[in-house]
């Protein structure tokens, strides 16, 4: 196994492509031979920044969305960008329940979902240029 | 149809899709509150027995229809959990919200 | 669904990333609603072009290898792309059982088989820069 | 060890991989030929029950296994094939080159 992995993506900000990523991510950490919660974690984290990527960064009109991933050792880091709208305060939209789209039924639990199924989570955000959240979880890889 | 709907007795049962995410949820929601209003339903059954993946996305279509069926004075209820989606609805607090129906 | 659906993954040449780049094609894939074997052909088309690039075009040293997944109504089309050794004599290349690399136990099917499996197969090769391999395919969607 | 191996009387039985393809190969030749060796193997028994995938890097291990065996005046069979595999056999003409055991 080589100590270092990486994979970049770039897809289409259509919501038939949020299954398509969580898909990618559990392939991708499948190597690290992970416990079955651990890719579950892994999934609903990745479906949350793409999510937000497509309701939010590009309020569901076309974009590109990009996501890359990266094997170091027994630590995996997501991150996944888009070039739309951004956020002006990310501490406030980092809460939980906090949403700008309650009229769309959104829970406003989507960082609180990353924060809690991965290690860490940092949100970098320019408004009207764009939103790049990169997330890290150390996998600790079950036994072959 | 994005999931199967069973009503009886004004209980609408939602057989809830494989994967409950943003994509699937639109559908879902709109058919939910459809057959809310055509049958008169006072009691709402989330099926999650075939269901292995769930976002906050579906905490929205979760609370967005408690709110619904609250408004009419109906109940809402989750039943057929597996491990990972109990773990979902605990992370968010669902499980205070809504009845979940175990066996 | 969008008539139009478009993905680009950059990974490194790792033999590992053969299985990954082939779950990649088979999740895009499921958007077609395509049936098993077609989801094997698929796979199997592609495990042979990302192979190629990575024992031929890289010969297993460092390199990226660039793969495009594009959907245009039922038609998919998948690129596999290299910026390793090139390839002189396309046509011989081509040919059942040719294989430069004997002494790796190479079959010399790679390109038969992607052509058994795929509707169209074209190699674009210029020797010294790199190899790109684009094969189609329509899928006659099932019933959903 | 990629593939899990039984030697009796000889005969040599190997559990293909889930996935045969260069990725597995490599281990699985290297282990192969030194039981072969080690073993004066006189019959070799590929076993596809747990294969789900196989690409022309899993014709190349067959046939380079072959070789090796007919030299020493070995057979080379295969069993368990499923749908798929019958089919990679079939189209690379293998199916003509190695005895393919169906129950
Ligand atoms: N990629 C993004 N681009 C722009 N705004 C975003 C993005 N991601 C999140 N936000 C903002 O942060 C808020 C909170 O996000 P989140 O916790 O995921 O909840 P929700 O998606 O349910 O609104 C969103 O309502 C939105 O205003
Ligand atoms: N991406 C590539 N870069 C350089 N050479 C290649 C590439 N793909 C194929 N070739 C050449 O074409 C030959 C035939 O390829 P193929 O039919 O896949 O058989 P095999 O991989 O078993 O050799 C290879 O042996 C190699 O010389």
């Amino acid at each position: 196994m080589e100590n270092r992995n990486e994979v970049t993506i770039t897809f289409d900000a259509y919501s038939v492509n949020e299954g398509f990523a969580r898909m990618v991510a559990a392939a991708f950490a499948a190597e690290f031979n992970p416990t079955l919660d651990e890719i579950e974690d892994i999934k609903t984290a990745v479906s949350e920044a793409v999510t937000n990527a497509i309701i939010h960064g590009y309020e569901e009109t076309k974009g590109k969305v990009h996501m890359a991933l990266l094997r170091e050792e027994d630590e995996l880091t997501v991150s996944v960008e888009d070039f739309g709208k951004g956020i002006a305060d990310i501490e406030k939209a980092k809460e939980p329940f906090f949403t700008t789209k309650p009229e769309l039924e959104r829970s406003g639990m989507g960082f609180a979902f990353m924060e809690a199924f991965m290690d860490s989570v940092l949100v970098e955000s320019v408004p009207g240029t764009g939103t790049k959240v990169t997330m890290k979880k150390y996998i600790r890889s079950g036994e072959a | 149809m994005e999931g199967k709907y069973r009503v009886k007795d004004g209980c609408l049962t939602v057989a809830m899709p494989k994967e409950l995410d943003h994509h699937s949820a639109l559908g879902l929601k709109a058919e939910t509150d459809m057959l809310i209003g055509a049958y008169h339903v006072r009691r709402l059954v989330f099926d999650f027995s075939e269901t292995e993946f769930m976002d906050s996305s579906g905490i929205g279509v979760i609370i967005g229809r408690c709110k619904n069926m609250n408004y009419g004075g109906g109940s809402v209820e989750a039943e057929h959990l597996n491990a990972r989606i109990e773990k979902i609805f605990l992370v968010s607090g669902l499980n205070k919200i809504i009845k979940v129906n175990r066996k």
